[in-house]
Formats: structure tokens, C-alpha cells, sequence
């Protein structure tokens, strides 16, 4: 039995109207892969921020190798080697991936940064985690999943003997994710203690030696990783949890979005599809496919260069988000931090931004209303918070992944486009949010669903479109499809491409 | 119980006051002020406080609107300026009656801030930038207009500088019916709302259907309409418009804002805030003219003072959590 | 260019600031005299920045002038800028204040330490030698309220019965002097008189007085603005130190397109400052 | 194929000039102001032009740091002030030797950023209002040091103000070494590269291990250093420092950064931009001097010329976009 290498004991952490952490213990052996489960809100984040030295306990201690540590700023813990990913990217959006990479280490030589050395290690890094990036472009074009690979370069930058990982699968699709695994699974056989944080619990066997449960700040349960599904999860959310997938009656009405000839030059060409009343339609396709870019023009986010939109027969200007929500569309878009909330607003001016217009009258806002509606997505929805007035930004991650949905769940959008919907959040909210989709459905609404989960994908959707750098190539019927098929269709269109 | 320490469940006053941490610093500068110097704590004196606040406070209260969006307006004592030029021009010299008159002063002060809008939410400009150029050109504009000499205010509107009833001083009315707007405007409107999600997060708001573009038109267009009262009102109390009234004002209104709590990055920022810097600044000139502090040294109390307040506010918040 | 046999002559004006009548006045005589004499007169507002006021003459010697005219900001500062002109070999005028530390070919100006002395008198005058005055001072640190103010507190030095109360900043700003005129007012109540080391303040300051100014409270003013003068002949302002800008102008003129025709002048010349009280007003109308 | 528009391949030199957007304004205005003034393309007046923009440069530099960290510094025109009275005081006044004197005049304006650093890092202050307190500090302690007079410079530093060999002016070498510093300090050391990584996200900053309020002192300690420096500068042209010296010179420098295409939201600027912003502001006002336009207009068309600068910059970004 290898020894423990990080030990907490007895953490606390409160904030202002929540207990966060309420006596957690942890045990890190060496060369394992320890994995922490749990709701939204229970504390993982949290507790991996104390580890880190990102955030302050108010009672507990941590040990490293059997002696007490203080961990006053993230460079301590950095220093004695532990290394980590945090839910929240991390990255300067306006410096290269270079800079990035070596973020406040950068080498030097002669008291210069030495840029030249800096692009070969980050060329050594990427390389590694095998993303296809030039060492100097500027991270904020990137998607999100190749920040998350930046994000995990960085991390391992450091040659940690801790690394700890805060849902780092949730944006990646299952190539990456198959690298990142084989990445974990090299350091763990080198010795490195490995925290990784997960709300897609098939990964917790493939990937993880034991299990550590935290449910509402308390460390519940110690099992090994093989414990089966139905079981983690009645530990982790202290009850039974139906059918992650809900059946539903495929119907099929008129067609509510069609989407023609949609082009934008250098980003995605030729695209047409039709999503009819009471069908989730999926969106399937690797990183950086161009889904997003797609289904922000659909909306009205961003511009296009060819190409139409029709919503319920109207045919909507191109550019204009207003437009596209009168006509009843509505975008949860993947980047909740950067597009989905306002931050530092409170829970129930979030969850009203998109239906404000509606409760004016002369000008005036009905607050009252918007509160109540608010109150009854926060309910629908089981909003962990400390009430309606609580800034977003302290919601844990999986909880403003709900703000984001309510929001235009209160607005009673017509044609639904999510894009990453259940992203971050866990195993009980999912089928709660399949059921909103299905509910939706069956009222005769319309979804479309950008998801890299390729389960969900086919678990949810009437039928799947695929996507391959910035084209349709193909669609399926979900009733059959396997994940095979969905990535024949979306690699073999790459592998062609670069054959030109 | 961890419900007790809920924001929303804390007497009202004390969260009321919590939340206006600048009101804490006032209070201080009251008290001190009160035992330093015997002839500050008397109604005449306060009134006077009153009306030295009201044109830096009614600039401040259409300045909150911009910096709540994260923006900034630079222009503001220079549209002020140009607006009562405008008007005292068109009353006396133009012969215009002064109700078009005003009206026409009032335009112009919107037509800047939309000018300013414009070059921000189409031209991309960065607000420091067009709201710079803006007072450049407003301050240029009352310069040309009235060929860099004071011009009288019409009558009428001078009265706008009178103490009503013989005890309430004008400006005073016209400072707390303006900040009564502003509060109303920000916390009840749509486009105060608006206002507070695009300082928040500009992409947020345009993705919820918020149409930036021309709720940013309205801020500025506020901004500019408020200048344009403060400017009237500084004329009507000199009975002349001044074409280089105001001039550097616009720092006095963004301190005033941002005493009063909000960010300059945006999101963040009360009426009532602003109210307390504006008064903040004027107790402090007030107190030093009764104490005769020298004018030398005038520069250096006001800077410690201004940031001891905030530091009051800023270290008792952090206390708290 | 216009006719005439000097229609050549291109003379460059820098005034310290336009942000006051005063100044205003004095770069509208100096335009009228150029018309009158046909030469082209540039004019530049240095925004009461000493080093903005070199550059602008730094760029007259770039445009060829054949005359410059400086209305110092500071007279000390002003010397570098007069050394560029003298290297080029253009003729300076300094108009309103001296410059130290260079030569000019002549300097029209009215003396700011006597004025401020004559203001002494006239406010000892006004309130037969005894009782309290307040100083509303000009930006401080500029020379204009140095100048005036050292003047003022000389000559008031010679009434042991007057005494100086109060010296508080307004930065020669009509607002500013009415507020702090106001506050002055609740902590000297016994003001029986104040000194304005400029007419925007003294105007601010007789605004904040009210019924008193005039009566209880005798203002004496300084520039001798139009304005100013207004208020000199309503009573409300006692007096003020009148400089006779547009004169200042139309004299500084005269002497640069006398320098650039090479001709002799004299050293200096002194326009006269005198108080404008009720009795004399329409003499500067 | 998409790849094509990636960033990072078109040619070095358009890419350069594209990320210099500010610098197509400048050529714009120069070739505007040649054809239309006949003095304008002279090496004198050219050379004029670059005395003319160095202590505004200098400031900008020093600025840029403070901006490319997302923060703002108001003091730097005050803190030039004070430091150049305090080295022309001890020299001329208290007699101490001219070296020891510059480098108390440095230390001086050193310590004044160290204040705004600590008040904001450590105190938590808004940078706008630390600064703007220093603004007021600053300014009013020059005024009591040299009770509101001139104090002539000492010779041997005068000479700063002065033409080396009798054509390059010293102003102008020092800008440009200043303008070095600042450029090599920003891209090449870590001190710089933290201040973009401050700037760009703080938060990630402090969990990469950035100590940022270190890093934060370091910044705005540069910024006053750079002001002492153009306050000697600007001292030693003047050949006497002046208490008042420099009064309002940080817009002009705030606005010099942003014209060279940094953002006030931080993590963006660099070094040749804000040059090319303090240069274009030079020329413009040297221009509209040899264009003879009437003072009033002038302020106006400074404005709408800012405006057009910048909005040209970001009309064309878009475009390429
Ligand atoms: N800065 C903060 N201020 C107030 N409350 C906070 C703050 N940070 C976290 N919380 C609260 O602490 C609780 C635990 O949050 P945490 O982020 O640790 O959850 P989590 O287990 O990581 O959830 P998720 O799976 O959604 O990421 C939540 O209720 C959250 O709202
Ligand atoms: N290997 C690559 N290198 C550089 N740019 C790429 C690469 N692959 C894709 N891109 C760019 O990324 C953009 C598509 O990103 P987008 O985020 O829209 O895709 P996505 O399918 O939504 O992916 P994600 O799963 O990250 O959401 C395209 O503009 C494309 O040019
Ligand atoms: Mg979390
Ligand atoms: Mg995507």
C-alpha cells in the first residue's frame, strides 16, 4: 500500500448564508487516481480551492507528507508541488498560449523572459496533449475545449507530485478525453497522486482507483471505483434517480427552424437543417467543428455571410439577436461565464434578463414578477443557493449552468438551442434538465442540441447532425446509431479534408 | 444556523447601510467637521453644502448611468458648459423666449451624449476616447458660441439659483428631483436594468436580447440631458453663462460615483451612492474654506480625506466577509 | 494677406488663456490693431501651461513670423521660449507680464504688484482703514495670484486697523469664488471687506453677498472685465483694478509690427492700471 | 480553407502594421498637415514636434504599464510637478549637489507610485481614486514646498532641456530612451509580462502564482519614476520648475495609450502605440498652430481629429475582421 501523500482533515469553509465545507477528510495515496463525487454545491470545488491554496479554511488542516502545511496563496502550494486545474478557466484570454503555458514562470535568461525556450516547451506541452495550436496564437480565439487542453498543458507544466483536476472532461470530446486519460494514466504509473473531479460517472471506472463522496460539505463515503453506478449514485445524491435517459414519444410537427445554405466565410459553409415541432435534434462533431459558430449565427450572435434562417415561417434578419428571440429562439451558449451570465447580478436578475422586456410596462419594470417567475425556475430547476439574491458568480459551477437554462426557460422560448447543456452538472439535475427537454417537446417546442457527450447525443435526440470542420456530413436516426457511427462520419470528413 | 448571516436577513438599516459604506465616511466628516469648527453644524451652512453639491451631484447622477454600464463620460463638464452658452445665447442675444430656450439647451446636451453613444456602440470607440473628444469639441463649441465671454442668463431661468420660499435653496430642489429620477430610472426602468446587465457583462446582455447599441444611446443621451440641468443650474446661480463653467468637473463627478460605491468596470452603482460623494466632496471644501485651511495645503486634505473614505468603506467590507 | 505696405507682416500671438474675459479682451484689441494696420496676427491659447506656451512659440519660429507677442503664463518660463525666438532671430513682445531671465524687445504691461498695491488702497478706502478682509486667491501657484496677492498684502501692511481674516482659494473662478465666498461668510460673519484677486471671483463673491455686497461688504475686484465694470456701476462691486486689456492688445500690436520693421523701441511701456470705482465707470466702458 | 485567416500567418509587416493601427492615423495627419502647411515638413519644425510630444510621451510610458495591468494613474502630471520642484528646491534652495538632488527628485516620484501601489494592492482602492488622491497630494505638496513660486533648476540639469550638437534635442533622446525602457521592460521581463497577465485576468495571475501586489507595486512605482523623469524634463526646458507644471497631463497621457491601441480594461498595450498616440496629439497640436486656427476652434478640432484617429483604427480592425 503506497503511502498517503496529502491528508485533510476535518476542513470547514463557510460563505457568506452557505456552509461549503463542512468536515471534509481526504487521504491521497501516491500513483492512484482518487475521484470526488458529488451534487452541485456539495464542495468538490471548494475543497479542491483549499487544496490549492486558492482559498482559505476556517477549521481543518492539511498535511503533506505526514506534516501540517500552510498553503497561504496558490504559489505555496505550487511550490510543494501541487499542481491544478480549476473549474473556471484560468488562462489571460489577450496573452499567447505560450505565455499561458508558463504563466507566472515564464524562463528566463539574463533576467529576460527567453520567448524563444518559452514556445519550445509550449511546443513540447501541446504536443503532449495533442492539440494543434501555434505556441504564439493569442488564447482568446480558441474554443473552450482547447482551452480546457490548454488549460491541462499548464497543469502538467509543472511536474507536480499532486495534480488535481476539477472537471476537466466536461467541455472534451471523447478523443480528448481518451488522451487525457492516457496522459493520467502514465502519471499516476510514475507516482503522481491525481484528484479528478466528475460528473460523468462511466468515466469514474475507466479512469479512477477510489471514490470520495462529499454530499451538502461532508465527506459521506470512501469506496473503490468499480462501485457500481446506481450505488455511487444513491451515495451521492441520497436517493434513487430515475432512468438517465427518459423515454419520450418521438413526434414530429412543422418545421419551426430551417436553416439554409447558412455560410460564413472561414469559419463554416453550406449549412442546412430543419428542426420541427416536438424533435431535439443533436449536433454532434469534434472539437472545434464549428457547431458553436453555427448555432450563434442561427441566433443572430454573429454575422453570416450567405445564407437563411426561417423561425415559424419568418424568415429572421441576419445579426439580430432581438429578432431571433421575437420570433421565439432562444441560445443557452457553451461559455456560461464569458456569455450566459452576468456575474457579479444576483440569481433572480439572471434568471429575468431575457423576459425584463416583457415585464415593462411604460418603461417600468415589474420586478415582483420577474422575481416570482424567477423563484419558480429556481424551484423548477433546484437551484442550490442562498437565496434569489445571491451573486451568480459564488454559485458553484453545475447551479449556474441552471441559472443560464432558467432563463430562457422563463421566457418560454419556442425553438431551444443548447449548446453544451449539461455541462458540469450532475447525474440528478441531468435527467431533470431531459425531462425539461422533453417536457418542452411535448408541448410541441423545438431543441437543438450541440453536445460533445456523445451518449447524450444519442440518448436524447430524434436525429443527429454531424459536423466536420464547418460543414454538415451527415445526419442520422438516433433510434440505432452508435457512438461508431457518429465518429466514423465526423473523423472520416477531417481525415479527407486534409488529404486535399 | 448558517440562514442567519444572509444577506437579505439582516435588519434592514444595518444592510441598508452596509451596502452604502460612503455613508459611514460622511457621517465621520460630519462629526469632525461639527467639533473642528463651530459654525459648520448650523442650517444655513448645511443649505449652503446643499447647494455647492447640487451641480457636481446632478453631473454625478447622469455620470452613474454611463459608469454602471462601464463606461465613462469625460464630457460632462463641458457639455454643461456648452448648454447653458446655448441658452443664455439664444435667450439674450438670439432673442428667443427662454421656455424654447431651454428646451433647445436641454436638446443639445442629449444631442452630445448621443454623438458620444454613437462613437461608442457603432464606432467602437473606447468611451475614454470619444467622451475625451466630446469635451474637446463642447468646450470649443461654448467658446465659439459665445466668443469667450460670460453672457447673462434670462431672467427666468436665473430663478433656477434662487432660494424658494425665502429657505430652500433651488439648486437643492432640483439636485434630490434629479437624483430621484436617476434612483428611479436605475432600479425600476428597463433601461436602468439594462444598464446594470451590459456593465455586468456586455455579451450577457446581447445574448439575452438586450439591444446594447441602443441602450447604450440612452445612457449617454441621460448623461448629456443631466449635464445639460447642472449647467443650467451653475449659470442660474451666477446669472451668467460662463463658457469655461465646469471645467474639470468630469473628475469630480466620476469621484463622486465612485466614492459612492460603484466600479468603474462596470455593473455596479447607486443613486444613493453617488449622492453621498457628491456630498462628501462638498462637506470637505466646504469644511476647509470654515477652517481656513491654506490654499496650499487645501489639495493635499482633500486627497488624504478622499482616500481615507474610501478606505473605510473598502476596509470595513472586507470585515465583513 | 491684406493690402498695404505691411500687408506681409505675420506676427504671432500666444496668450496664456482664453478661459477668461479678461484675455479674451486683450486678444480682441490686438486683433483690431492688426486689422487697423494690415498685418496677420496668429493667435494661440497656451491653456495656462507654460510649456504649451513654448512649443506654440517654437512653432512660430517654424512659420517664419516676423514679430512673436507672449502673454506669459509665468515669466519665468516664459525666458527658453524667448531664447528660441532670439536664435531665430524674431523679435518678442511680452504683453501683460514681464519675462525674466531674457531679453525682450519691449514689454507692454500693466504691473500685477502694483495693482495688487492699488487694490490695498482702494479696499482701505472703501472701509476707512479698518476692519476684516478676505483674499479669494486665484489658482495658486500662478503668477497672476502671486503677484496680485504679494501686491495686495504689501500695500494693506500700511492699515494696522485692516486685517487679512481670511486668504482661502477660488481659483479665479466665478463658481468657486461664490461658494467659497459663501462659506466664508457663515465663519466671518464681521467681513467687512474682501479683495478678489480677479473680477470672476469678485462677481461670485458679490453673488454670495447678495443685498450686502456694496453696502456692508465692500468687493474690490481686479481686470476691470466688462462684466466687472457692469457691476462697478450698479455699486454692487466697489471697485476694481482696471487693466485696460483691449489697449494692452492694440499696444502690443503696435510694437511688433514696429520690431519687425526693425525699428527702435522703448524698454518698456506701462499701461496704466487704475481702480474703476462708481464715480469713474464710464471712463472703461 | 479557414486556416487561412488564422492570426500569426500574413506577412510581418502587415501584420505589424495592422496591430499599429494607430500608426495609419499618424501618417494620415502628416500627410495632411504637409500639404496643407508648407512649414509642417521642415527638420526643424519636425524636431519641434518631437520636444513637443516628450514629456507627454515620457508620462504615456510610465502610464502604459499602469494601463496594461487594467488600472489607472491620475497623479502622473502632479507627481512630475512635485518631483521636479523637489530636485530644483534641494539644489537651488537647500544647495545640495545636483546628482544627489536628481536622484531625491527620483525617489520622490518612485515613492509616490509605491503610495498609489500600497493604497491599491493592499487597501483595496479603486486605482481611479487612490490616484486621484495622489493628484490633489502631489500637486499640493509641491505648492507648499515652493510656496507657489518658481524655483530656477539647477544649470547642469538644465542642459536636459537643451540640443545636443546643436541639432538633436535632448527631450527627444530621452523620450526615446524612456520609450526603450518601457518596450523592452514590457515584452521581454517578467515584471512586464505579469503586468499583461494582471491585466488580462487577474485572478488567473494570482493562481499561476503571480504575486500581484508585488507586481502591482513594481507597476505604478514605474509609472512615478517615469513622471519624475518628465517632470525634470519639462523643468529643465521651462528652466525653472514650476508648481504648477503639468497640470491636467494625464489625460493627455491616458489618451496617448489609448490612440496606440491598449485598452482600459487591461492586458493590451505596448510601448510603440502609446508613441505613436503622444505623437499624433504632438502633431496635431503643432499642426493646427501652423494652420493658424483660431484658438477657440482649436479645442474642437482636437476633438474631432482624436475621434477620427481612433476611429479609423477600429473601423479597419473590423473590416479585417
Ligand atoms: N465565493 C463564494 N461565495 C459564496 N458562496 C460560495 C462561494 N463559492 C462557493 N460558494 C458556495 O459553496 C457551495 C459549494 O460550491 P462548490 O463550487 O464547491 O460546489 P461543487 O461541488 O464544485 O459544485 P459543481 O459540481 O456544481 O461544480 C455552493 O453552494 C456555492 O454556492
Ligand atoms: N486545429 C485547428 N486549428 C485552428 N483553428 C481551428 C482548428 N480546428 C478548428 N478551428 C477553428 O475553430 C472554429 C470552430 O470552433 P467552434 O467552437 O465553433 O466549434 P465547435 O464545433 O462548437 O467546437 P466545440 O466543441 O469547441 O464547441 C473554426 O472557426 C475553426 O476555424
Ligand atoms: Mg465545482
Ligand atoms: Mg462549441
Amino acid at each position: 500500500m503506497s503511502e498517503e501523500i496529502l491528508k485533510a482533515e476535518g476542513l470547514r469553509k463557510t460563505f457568506p448564508g452557505v456552509v461549503a465545507l463542512d468536515g471534509v477528510d481526504l487521504g491521497l495515496r501516491t500513483g492512484e487516481v482518487h475521484v470526488l463525487l458529488g451534487e452541485n454545491g456539495a464542495g468538490k470545488s471548494t475543497l479542491i480551492k483549499v487544496l490549492s491554496g486558492a482559498c482559505h479554511p476556517d477549521a481543518g488542516r492539511i498535511l503533506m507528507d505526514g506534516r501540517p502545511v500552510h498553503l497561504r496563496t496558490a504559489g505555496d502550494a505550487q511550490r510543494l508541488g501541487i499542481s491544478t486545474i480549476y473549474q473556471e478557466f484560468n488562462l489571460v484570454p489577450q496573452l499567447t498560449v505560450a505565455e499561458n503555458l508558463a504563466l507566472g514562470r515564464p524562463p528566463r535568461r539574463f533576467g529576460f523572459v527567453a520567448t524563444g525556450r518559452m514556445e519550445q516547451q509550449a511546443r513540447g506541452l501541446l504536443e503532449r496533449v495533442g492539440v494543434d495550436v501555434h505556441p504564439r496564437t493569442p488564447v482568446a480565439g480558441l474554443g473552450i475545449a482547447r482551452m480546457q487542453m490548454i488549460e491541462i498543458a499548464k497543469a502538467l507544466a509543472l511536474d507536480a507530485r499532486v495534480l488535481i483536476m476539477d472537471e476537466p472532461t466536461a467541455v472534451l470530446t471523447t478523443g480528448e478525453v481518451a488522451r487525457l486519460f492516457a496522459i493520467v494514466r502514465q502519471l499516476r504509473d510514475e507516482g503522481v497522486a491525481v484528484v479528478f473531479i466528475t460528473h460523468h460517472l462511466e468515466e469514474i471506472a475507466e479512469i479512477g482507483d477510489r471514490v470520495t463522496v462529499l454530499r451538502d460539505g461532508r465527506s459521506v463515503a470512501r469506496v473503490p471505483a468499480d462501485t457500481s453506478r446506481d450505488e455511487l449514485v444513491a451515495l451521492m445524491v441520497g436517493r434513487p434517480v430515475g432512468r438517465q435517459y427518459p423515454r419520450r414519444l418521438p413526434r414530429r410537427g412543422k418545421p419551426l427552424l430551417e436553416v439554409s445554405g447558412l455560410t460564413r466565410r472561414g469559419a463554416f459553409g453550406d449549412v442546412s437543417f430543419e428542426v420541427r415541432a416536438g424533435e431535439v435534434v443533436g449536433m454532434a462533431g469534434l472539437v472545434g467543428a464549428g457547431r458553436t459558430e453555427v448555432v450563434r449565427a442561427v441566433f443572430g450572435a454573429d454575422r453570416y455571410d450567405e445564407g437563411e434562417v426561417t423561425v415559424r415561417g419568418t424568415r429572421l434578419p441576419p445579426g439580430d439577436v432581438h429578432a431571433a428571440m421575437e420570433a421565439g429562439l432562444g441560445l443557452v451558449p457553451e461559455d456560461r461565464k464569458g456569455q450566459g451570465l452576468v456575474p457579479q447580478a444576483g440569481v433572480a436578475e439572471n434568471l429575468g434578463l431575457v423576459t425584463m422586456r416583457d415585464a415593462t410596462r411604460a418603461g417600468f419594470v415589474d420586478r415582483a414578477r420577474l422575481r416570482s417567475a424567477a423563484a419558480k425556475a429556481a424551484e423548477r430547476l433546484g437551484i442550490r443557493m442562498a437565496g434569489l439574491d445571491q451573486e451568480v458568480r459564488t454559485l458553484s459551477g453545475g447551479n449556474q449552468q441552471k441559472v443560464v437554462i432558467g432563463k430562457w426557460l422563463v421566457a418560454d422560448a419556442r425553438v431551444l438551442i443548447l449548446d453544451e447543456p449539461t455541462r458540469g452538472i450532475d447525474v440528478g439535475a441531468k435527467v431533470e434538465i431531459y425531462e425539461l427537454v422533453n417536457e418542452l417537446t411535448a408541448e410541441g417546442d423545438a431543441v437543438l442540441m450541440v453536445s460533445s457527450d456523445l451518449p447524450e447525443v444519442l440518448g436524447m435526440s430524434d436525429r443527429i447532425l454531424v459536423m466536420a470542420r464547418g460543414r454538415l456530413v451527415g445526419e442520422l436516426r438516433a433510434a440505432g446509431a452508435t457512438q461508431d457511427d457518429v465518429m466514423a462520419l465526423a473523423v472520416a470528413e477531417v481525415e479527407g479534408s486534409h488529404a486535399e | 444556523m448558517p440562514s442567519d448571516a444572509l444577506p437579505g436577513r439582516r435588519s434592514p438599516a444595518a444592510a441598508w447601510f452596509a451596502e452604502n459604506g460612503a455613508l459611514a465616511a460622511l457621517v465621520v466628516l460630519v462629526v469632525a467637521l461639527s467639533l473642528l469648527s463651530p459654525d459648520f453644524l448650523s442650517v444655513t451652512n448645511l443649505l449652503n453644502v446643499g447647494v455647492q453639491a447640487a451641480v457636481t451631484a446632478i453631473l454625478a447622477f447622469g455620470q452613474t448611468f454611463v459608469i454602471v454600464t462601464g463606461g465613462i463620460d469625460l464630457s460632462v463638464g463641458s457639455v454643461a458648459a456648452l448648454s447653458a452658452i446655448v441658452l443664455a445665447w439664444t435667450a439674450t442675444v438670439a432673442g428667443l423666449p427662454w421656455p424654447p430656450a431651454t428646451l433647445l439647451s436641454l436638446l443639445v446636451g442629449v444631442a452630445c451624449g448621443l454623438v458620444n453613444a454613437v462613437l461608442i456602440a457603432y464606432g467602437r470607440l473606447p468611451p475614454f476616447i470619444a467622451t475625451l473628444a466630446m469635451l474637446g469639441i463642447a468646450r470649443g463649441l461654448a467658446l465659439v458660441i459665445s466668443q469667450g465671454s460670460p453672457i447673462p442668463m434670462p431672467e427666468a431661468v436665473s430663478h433656477l439659483g434662487d432660494t424658494a420660499g425665502g429657505v430652500l435653496p433651488v439648486p437643492v430642489i432640483v439636485m434630490v428631483v434629479m437624483g430621484v429620477i436617476a434612483a428611479v430610472m436605475l432600479n425600476r426602468t428597463y433601461a436602468g436594468r439594462a444598464m446594470y446587465a451590459i456593465g455586468g457583462n456586455e455579451e450577457a446582455a446581447r445574448l439575452s436580447g438586450i439591444k446594447v447599441g441602443r441602450q447604450k444611446l440612452i445612457t449617454y443621451a441621460l448623461s448629456g440631458g443631466f449635464a445639460a440641468v447642472a449647467g443650467i443650474v451653475l449659470a442660474s446661480r451666477l446669472a451668467s453663462a460662463q463658457p469655461q463653467a465646469a471645467a474639470g468637473y468630469e473628475l469630480d463627478a466620476i469621484a463622486a460615483v465612485v466614492i459612492g460605491g460603484a466600479s468603474l468596470s462596470g455593473g455596479k452603482g447607486r443613486a444613493l451612492g453617488t449622492f453621498v460623494g457628491a456630498l462628501i466632496l462638498a462637506v470637505l471644501r466646504n469644511g476647509l474654506n470654515l477652517l481656513s485651511v491654506s490654499a496650499f495645503w487645501q489639495q493635499v486634505v482633500i486627497g488624504v480625506v478622499i482616500a481615507l473614505a474610501v478606505l473605510v468603506d473598502t476596509l470595513r467590507r472586507r470585515g465583513t466577509t | 494677406g491684406g493690402g498695404g505696405a505691411t500687408g506681409d507682416v505675420k506676427i504671432g500671438l500666444s496668450v496664456s488663456t482664453l478661459n477668461n474675459p479678461y484675455f479674451v479682451q486683450f486678444r480682441d484689441g490686438a486683433q483690431a490693431e492688426a486689422k487697423k494696420l494690415g498685418a496677420r496676427l496668429t493667435v494661440t491659447d497656451a491653456q495656462n501651461d507654460p510649456s504649451q506656451q513654448v512649443n506654440q512659440v517654437q512653432n512660430f519660429t517654424s512659420q517664419n513670423m516676423k514679430a512673436i507677442i507672449i502673454n506669459p503664463v509665468d515669466s519665468d518660463a516664459a525666458a527658453p521660449a524667448v531664447k528660441a525666438a532670439d536664435r531665430a532671430a524674431i523679435p518678442v513682445i511680452a504683453a501683460d507680464r514681464g519675462v525674466n531671465g531674457a531679453e525682450v524687445a519691449q514689454t507692454v504691461a500693466s504691473d500685477n504688484v502694483a495693482g495688487g498695491r492699488l487694490a490695498a488702497q482702494e479696499l482701505a478706502k472703501l472701509l476707512g482703514e479698518k476692519g476684516s478682509v478676505a483674499v479669494l486667491q486665484g489658482v495658486p501657484g500662478t503668477s497672476a495670484s502671486r503677484d496680485r496677492g504679494r501686491g495686495f498684502a504689501e500695500g494693506i501692511a500700511a492699515y494696522p486697523e485692516i486685517k487679512v481674516v481670511a486668504r482661502q482659494p477660488a481659483d479665479f473662478d466665478r463658481t468657486k469664488g461664490l461658494d467659497v465666498m459663501t462659506n466664508l461668510i457663515q465663519s466671518h460673519p464681521g467681513l467687512a471687506g474682501v479683495f478678489a484677486e480677479n473680477d470672476e471671483m469678485a462677481l461670485g463673491a458679490v453673488k454670495a453677498l447678495g443685498g450686502r455686497a456694496g453696502g456692508q461688504v465692500k468687493v474690490v475686484g481686479f481686470d476691470g472685465t466688462p462684466d466687472a465694470i457692469k457691476a462697478v456701476r450698479a455699486g454692487t462691486l466697489s471697485a476694481t483694478v482696471a487693466q485696460q486689456p483691449r489697449l494692452l492688445g492694440q499696444q502690443a500690436v503696435d510694437a511688433a509690427v514696429k520690431a519687425a520693421k526693425g525699428e527702435d523701441l522703448p524698454k518698456a511701456v506701462a499701461v496704466p492700471v487704475k481702480p474703476a470705482t462708481k464715480e469713474n465707470a464710464d471712463q472703461f466702458g
